[in-house]
């Protein structure tokens, strides 16, 4: 069934001087030269908006608006409902999609609001006094030990060292290019805090930004050798995807090519499958197994992060893995990206983030083992507010990979599963993969954790706090608004005005 | 000195180099006005290989600079590194393009000889193909001098 | 309807004084109570108290504990509860001064008692803890009935009033210390309420404190798992828990606990030797949560000495002044030179910095 | 302190100079200037009858340039004897000035064959220097029949800048064609027919064998009345100072590759020489622009004690008329193979010999040919690059990746 095209290419034909770099820079083959009438020309049925000729248009020519040519209004059927339908009833496939849920459910951040010192006590001001974002994530020891001579024994588990509560979420190579990674990598670097390799193994290149790699073991195994173990700084144990929870992750053999499937271990041009679970893991007292088989492959010298999305009970799913000997969780909330994703499950399966990440803190402050684990949020982590109300709320630090992908060039069309993103990153075609430069790719990641970093410290100077311990489950410091009884339980938090 | 330098592994191949090039030096303050319905005559040229790689040319501002010694109107002349044209005394006859090994000095619009100036005749005040490179292809830096 | 302390954060602005005798002299309250006067304007009659530390030389084997009873009926349950894990050596009301300025008054009680041996021999705790948690559980779950001091040979004595009209009315010019402590409240959300002035005490621990942290909710939420009930949700309260955890349950040594609760800089931390540098990374990464952060300046009492301590960035008063072999701290310089009217040597200790004093062995 | 001495203030002495103070700042340097004007490149002159620059503008360098070089010029004056032995020169004054290195950049002279009746025509003009320029200015009204001899570079420049200014030209040239000696017929016929387009006639093939006042008499018969004569058959070196010192000389001044003439201490530079021509493997006369000033540069460099070479010079030229432009470089050897591309608005011929570029010919389409030069001046072998490309268009592109990465990557 032919539709009208969702997005409409509008050119501004008096402001075109025919420089044609929209033809050039879109991989779809939207845009192109008519020598005959002097003219640009599009086919708008291969758009997907993903701003790039716009983004490049020097004269600014060029708009892409949704289309307005809509099926009858229907507030059960959508539009998109029904095309949908028509889709399915074409191919008789299951739909896919790429990064977060775009779907309008409860963002909870923006119903928290901070706090801000006033008369009583002073806020401070950033610009003037030290303002202190370094964060440690592992296992404390429930008491201190003397040596012989009665100074403190200052051995400690293995523990991650960052010099601002956010890192960059598991991205796999594969998933997105190697300049994405490079970026990354040399960002996590320059910053001081880590990046993640996803389940796509670690190219050989990148073995020397070990010091702020997490290195991630999930269920298809892939890329997973002792030497990819030891090269991170902590290894994490995918269980669980916020965007897809419950499924494993499918990299399509158009994109194990080269060096992607090298560094997997696999074919090149294979599929690459991870299963839904680990089938090693069937239940709790497996994973503590696999923690520790973890663990002693690399001398116990690194902490182990246990990766979960957020499903409905999460506090227990939680506290299971604090006694797993983990010694980090991250929750992966169900706005968080992907690189690919069955659009039912994407849009569908598991809890925000907010109210996972504050019944898990509860709880593990319940069962008085909060110190033993870490807790890493992610699942669209927008903002430093976001990662304040965060840390607020109990995290420890938070992971994110939508904000750092935008921070690269991504414009949030959608169309990572094509593997033609036209702005380098979800893509293996070196002509786009080339599009991203890893000096402007880091810089700009740098850039935005910068920006981040200044505003966390505005924010936590506001409230009178100059160190980021100060704020870690310090609910005092948010209140919501529009919030039922019943949410603001969840969250711990009161509401504006008490 | 500060030369213009290209890093071809990030050049895309979008030409918006000669663009800006061809507007910063239009002397006009709307892209628009200055470009459309013309044929551009930029400073740098987009090339591009067998292998398709792509990459900007322009002045390199040569050591010894072979276009300053055959100027016939003396009007190229090399002011603390940077070679430049007097377009007062240029009479047009092109000897420059003729010697210029780099295929850098190109005619302008008008049948005069146009190189790269690295935009400080214009209102730039950076050279614009860098500024308005996507992808850092381009770059404005000091890598030393030749022998 | 205001709410009631405990069931809302308080936070306050105060005046703190101190005095203590490195010889283990004895004094009686009427310096610490005129080092009040100066700074009538820092409290605003919703508060005031004094810690003592000497004044039961006779039963200094026993807890001395000093409770608050709304009536007669609370007494008895308390009473009861306590008998059945504690020797009770002596009840006994505590004499106080009628005066106009303090109204209200609940029953004050001065209970001495020791644990029961077979108690502690049951529940395989020693005789602190055991302490610790009956007076918790006292406090959390006995309404109208309210331990304020439960150390050995101390006492705490507060009100709601000015402090120099507390004093008065519980008559410390009768009592001998070698080291008090004082406060003056002027808190922002509360009617007034007498548990909820300070000096807040845990067995020899007192505290006296000025600011409002605010890293309370997430010093609260940790400490919390640890046993403690934050009930009247004041900065002296969590501070004197965290006091409790870090000296008694972790056995870290004053300066180390200084350096959790007012850590240095990492850039100073960072600049330090390396045995140094490990020693304070490793608090600050092992007890990250009680990190106290906002204005403070606090006047820890124990058995023996005491410790002074503002927070990292001072961003409260609070000045030394020492004569022979006397020490005296204080928000303002004026406190002290009531005290001590020609003293000399005064200064300000810097952000973080703890003062620590402690009464020579053997003199108390 | 050395004394340097330069006879001539052209290019090629512009070119000394600058040599000597790239090496020496102390010297004395001393210019013997015929002309009374600052040094200017002499083929501005028909750009000056087309009012495309001044006399101001016409200026070689900056007017403060003899005072920043410590120059000081004999304006008016010429050499009339060089004596190796004593290292002196004297001048038509009679002053005599010692040199410890001296440079002839004495350039060339036209050269106008014996014709019958010149004596009759009254207003007749060379076109070589501005003076020459001034005076056909002064002449030539717009109803002025113009008749010029030769169809050479000068001839037709002259023809060029006269356009517009005189009623009529008449270009006469013994050879077949116009620009002989750097065009072949076929880009010639194009030259022409461009010309003609604008104006010019040709009488080719023939040359005036008389003159009658204002009437001259081709060798096929026909008559040309004209008003205005100008003589532009060709140009002789000017050798005879180093040839009377008893220096080497052919049809011009011979020089090694250092500029350095046969006498001691004697360098020589510019139009009045003869050189090897790295294309065609000879030594001829080149009387060309950027040659000379490289010359000169090089004798300068030489004699102020530095080591400079100028071994690659070739033959070439730019010329355009009437906006269509021409660029020739190298020699087209017997044998050779070539490359051409042509059309209504453009040709390029491209001479390859023995794995080199020898030489090319290209009117109307003139992007980036330098790179071609480069190709016949560096004698790359074209094995070593992709020719196949570079015929197409001229480009770094087909270069390879070391010669691109060399040029683009780092300072040249």
């Amino acid at each position: 069934m032919n539709f009208y095209p969702e997005f409409e290419v509008v050119r501004n034909d008096s402001r075109c001087i025919r420089c044609r770099v929209c033809e050039r820079q879109c991989a779809n083959e939207v845009h192109w030269y008519d020598a005959d009438g002097k003219v640009m020309l599009s086919d708008e049925s291969k758009c997907v908006n993903c701003q790039r000729c716009v983004t490049l248009c020097p004269t600014r020519a060029l708009k892409i608006v949704k289309s307005d040519c809509r099926l009858r209004e229907n507030a059960n059927y959508s539009d998109q409902t029904i095309k949908e339908i028509y889709r399915q009833a074409e191919t008789g496939g299951v739909l896919l999609s790429s990064m977060g849920n775009p779907n309008p459910l409860p963002v909870y951040w923006d119903k928290i609001l901070i706090n801000a010192s006033q008369v009583t006590n002073p806020p401070i001001d950033p610009l003037r006094e030290p303002m202190e974002t370094r964060v440690f994530l592992g296992k404390k020891p429930e008491h201190i030990t003397r040596n012989a001579d009665g100074t403190l024994n200052t051995q400690l588990a293995p523990q991650l060292t960052l010099s601002m509560p956010v890192m960059f979420s598991a991205m796999s190579y594969g998933s997105i290019s190697y300049n994405a990674h490079a970026s990354l990598a040399r960002a996590a670097s320059a910053l001081g805090i880590c990046y993640n390799t996803g389940e796509g193994g670690l190219h050989e290149d990148f073995y020397k930004y070990g010091k702020n790699t997490i290195v991630q073991v999930a269920s298809g195994r892939f890329g997973v050798h002792k030497d990819y173990l030891e090269a991170g700084a902590a290894i994490e144990i995918k269980m669980g995807q916020g965007a897809k929870p419950g499924i494993g992750g499918h990299l399509p053999g158009t994109k194990a090519v080269g060096d992607v499937a090298k560094t997997r271990m696999i074919p090149e041009g294979s599929d690459a499958i991870s299963p839904a679970p680990h089938h090693d893991i069937y239940s709790i007292e497996d994973l503590r197994q696999l923690v520790y088989s973890l663990k002693e492959a690399t001398e116990y010298r690194l902490p182990v992060i246990v990766k979960v999305a957020a499903v409905h009970n999460i506090a227990a799913i939680a506290s299971g893995i604090a006694r797993s000997g983990a010694d980090i969780i991250a929750i992966d909330g169900f706005r968080g990206g992907t690189g690919a994703a069955p659009t039912r499950i994407r849009d569908n399966d598991g809890i925000p983030i907010e109210p996972a990440l504050a019944a898990v803190d509860k709880r593990l402050r319940d069962e008085g083992i909060r110190n033993n684990v870490s807790i890493v949020c992610g699942g669209s982590v927008r903002s430093a507010s976001d990662v304040v109300k965060a840390i607020a709320l109990g995290a420890d630090a938070c992971y994110i990979a939508t904000a750092a992908c935008l921070a690269m060039g991504c414009h949030l069309c959608r169309s990572c599963h094509t593997g033609k993103c036209n702005w380098g990153i979800a893509t293996q075609r070196p002509d786009l993969v080339k599009r991203l430069n890893p000096d402007i790719g880091s810089q700009r990641l740098i850039n935005l954790m910068d920006a981040w970093r200044h505003e966390i410290k505005e924010l936590m100077g506001g409230m009178g706090i100059n160190s980021i311990e100060a704020l870690r489950g310090n609910r005092l410091m948010l209140r919501g608004v529009g919030l039922t009884e019943k949410e603001l339980e969840i969250l711990g938090i009161a509401h504006a005005g008490e | 000195m500060k030369r213009i330098y290209v890093k071809e592994e990030w050049c895309l191949g979008c030409r918006l180099c000669e663009y800006n090039c061809a507007f910063a030096n239009s002397g006009m303050t709307d892209m628009v006005k200055a470009l459309r319905g013309k044929e551009i005559h930029p400073r740098i040229q987009v090339e591009t290989d067998a292998d398709g790689i792509t990459y900007a040319v322009s002045c390199r501002h040569c050591t010894d600079p072979i276009c300053v010694k055959s100027c016939i109107a003396g009007a190229i002349s090399k002011k603390d590194g940077v070679i430049e044209i007097d377009h007062s005394k240029c009479v047009g006859c092109l000897t420059c393009v003729l010697v210029c090994p780099y295929g850098c000095v190109v005619e302008d619009e008008g049948g005069a000889a146009q190189k790269c100036e690295l935009c400080m005749k214009n209102t730039c005040g950076a050279p614009a193909c860098v500024k308005g490179c996507p992808n850092g292809a381009i770059v404005y830096e000091e890598r030393g001098e030749a022998e | 309807m205001i709410p009631l302390e405990g069931q809302v954060r308080i936070p306050s602005g105060c005046a703190v004084s101190a005095m203590i005798s490195r010889d283990g002299r004895r004094m009686n309250g009427e310096q610490i109570i005129q080092s009040m006067v100066p700074m009538h304007d820092r409290s605003n009659g919703l508060g005031g108290g004094f810690a003592a530390y000497g004044i039961y030389p006779e039963y200094k084997d026993f807890y001395a504990l000093h409770i608050f009873f709304n009536d007669k009926s609370c007494q008895n349950e308390c009473m009861t509860l306590l008998k059945e894990y504690f020797e009770i050596v002596q009840d006994e009301h505590i004499k106080v001064r009628k005066i106009p300025q303090i109204t209200d008054e609940p029953i004050i009680r001065r209970v001495f008692v020791s644990p029961m041996q077979s108690v502690l021999r049951h529940l395989q705790i020693d005789e602190k803890e055991l302490v610790v948690r009956t007076v918790n559980r006292i406090n959390a779950q006995l309404d109208g009935s309210y331990v304020f001091s439960c150390g050995k040979n101390m006492g705490a004595f507060k009100a709601v009033g000015f402090p120099e009209d507390v004093g008065r009315y519980y008559r410390l010019e009768e009592y001998e210390a070698y080291c008090w402590t004082a406060h003056g409240r002027y808190p922002t959300n509360t009617p007034g309420w007498w548990g909820g002035a300070h000096p807040f005490c845990m067995l020899d621990y007192s505290i006296v404190h000025n600011g409002e942290i605010s890293s309370y909710d997430a010093n609260r939420r940790f400490i919390e798992m640890y046993g403690y009930k934050c009930t009247l949700q004041t900065d002296t309260e969590v501070i004197t828990y965290i006091a409790d955890y870090l000296l008694r349950r972790q056995g870290l040594t004053l300066e180390e606990t200084a350096a959790v609760i007012a850590a240095p800089f990492w850039s100073t931390i960072d600049a330090k030797p390396e045995a140094e540098k490990q020693m304070y990374t490793y608090l600050r990464n092992v007890f990250p949560s009680l990190l106290v952060t906002g204005p403070f300046s606090i006047i820890l009492g124990f058995e023996g000495g005491l410790m002074a301590l503002n927070d990292r960035l001072k961003l409260r008063s609070m000045v030394i002044g020492e004569q022979d072999d006397m020490v005296y701290i204080a928000s303002e310089e004026a406190a002290i030179r009531v005290m001590a009217p020609d003293i000399r040597n005064i200064w300000s200790p810097a952000g973080g910095e703890p003062v620590i004093v402690r009464v020579k062995e053997g003199a108390f | 302190m050395k004394q340097y001495v330069i006879i001539g203030n052209g290019a090629a002495a512009a070119g000394c100079i600058e040599g000597i103070r790239a090496v020496d700042t102390a010297g004395s340097i001393t210019v013997i200037s015929a002309e009374q004007h600052p040094v200017y490149c002499r083929p501005l002159i028909s750009y000056y009858l087309q009012h495309k620059t001044d006399l101001q503008r016409m200026r070689y360098r900056s007017e403060t340039f003899y005072a920043d070089n410590h120059v000081s010029v004999a304006f008016g004056r010429t050499a009339i004897e060089i004596s190796a032995d004593t290292k002196e020169i004297t001048l038509d004054s009679g002053e005599i000035i010692a040199y410890d290195a001296l440079c002839v950049c004495t350039g060339s002279s036209p050269f106008v064959p014996p014709m019958q009746g010149l004596e009759t025509v009254e207003k007749q003009f060379a076109f070589m220097t501005v003076d020459d320029a001034l005076a056909i200015e002064q002449a030539v009204t717009p109803e002025s029949n113009v008749l010029i001899i030769g169809a050479g570079l000068i001839g037709l420049k002259c023809a060029e800048g006269l356009h517009g200014r005189a009623g009529s030209i008449t270009v006469c040239d013994l050879a077949p064609r116009v620009l002989s000696s750097i065009l072949d017929d076929k880009c010639a016929a194009m030259m022409q027919k461009h010309l003609e387009a604008n104006g010019i006639r040709f009488l080719l093939g023939t040359s005036a064998k008389e003159f009658r006042g204002s009437k001259a008499v081709m060798q096929s018969g026909e008559t040309v009345d004209f008003d205005v004569l100008v003589l532009a058959v060709g140009v002789r070196a000017n050798t005879a100072l180093v040839k009377n010192a008893g220096g080497d000389v052919n049809r011009g001044i011979l020089t090694d590759d250092a500029c350095k003439t046969s006498l001691p201490d004697v360098y020589a530079a510019g139009d009045c020489t003869e050189y090897h021509d790295i294309s065609s493997d000879s030594v001829k006369v080149m009387a060309l622009m950027p040659n000379a000033y490289m010359q000169g540069h090089t004798a300068g460099v030489n004699m102020a004690g530095g080591a400079a070479v100028f071994d690659n010079a070739i033959p070439m030229n730019s010329i355009g008329f009437f906006g269509l432009h021409c660029h020739t470089a190298g020699t087209q050897p017997d044998g050779c193979e070539m490359y051409e591309e042509a059309d209504e608005t453009h040709i390029k011929r491209l001479f390859v010999k023995n794995d080199r570029l020898t030489g090319f010919m290209l009117i109307g389409h003139m992007h980036r040919t330098g790179i071609y030069t480069a190709l016949i001046r560096n004698q790359t072998p074209l094995s070593s690059v992709d020719f196949a490309r570079l015929r197409i268009e001229p480009q770094l592109a087909a270069m390879g990746a070391d010669y691109r990465e060399h040029v683009l990557k780092g300072a040249v």
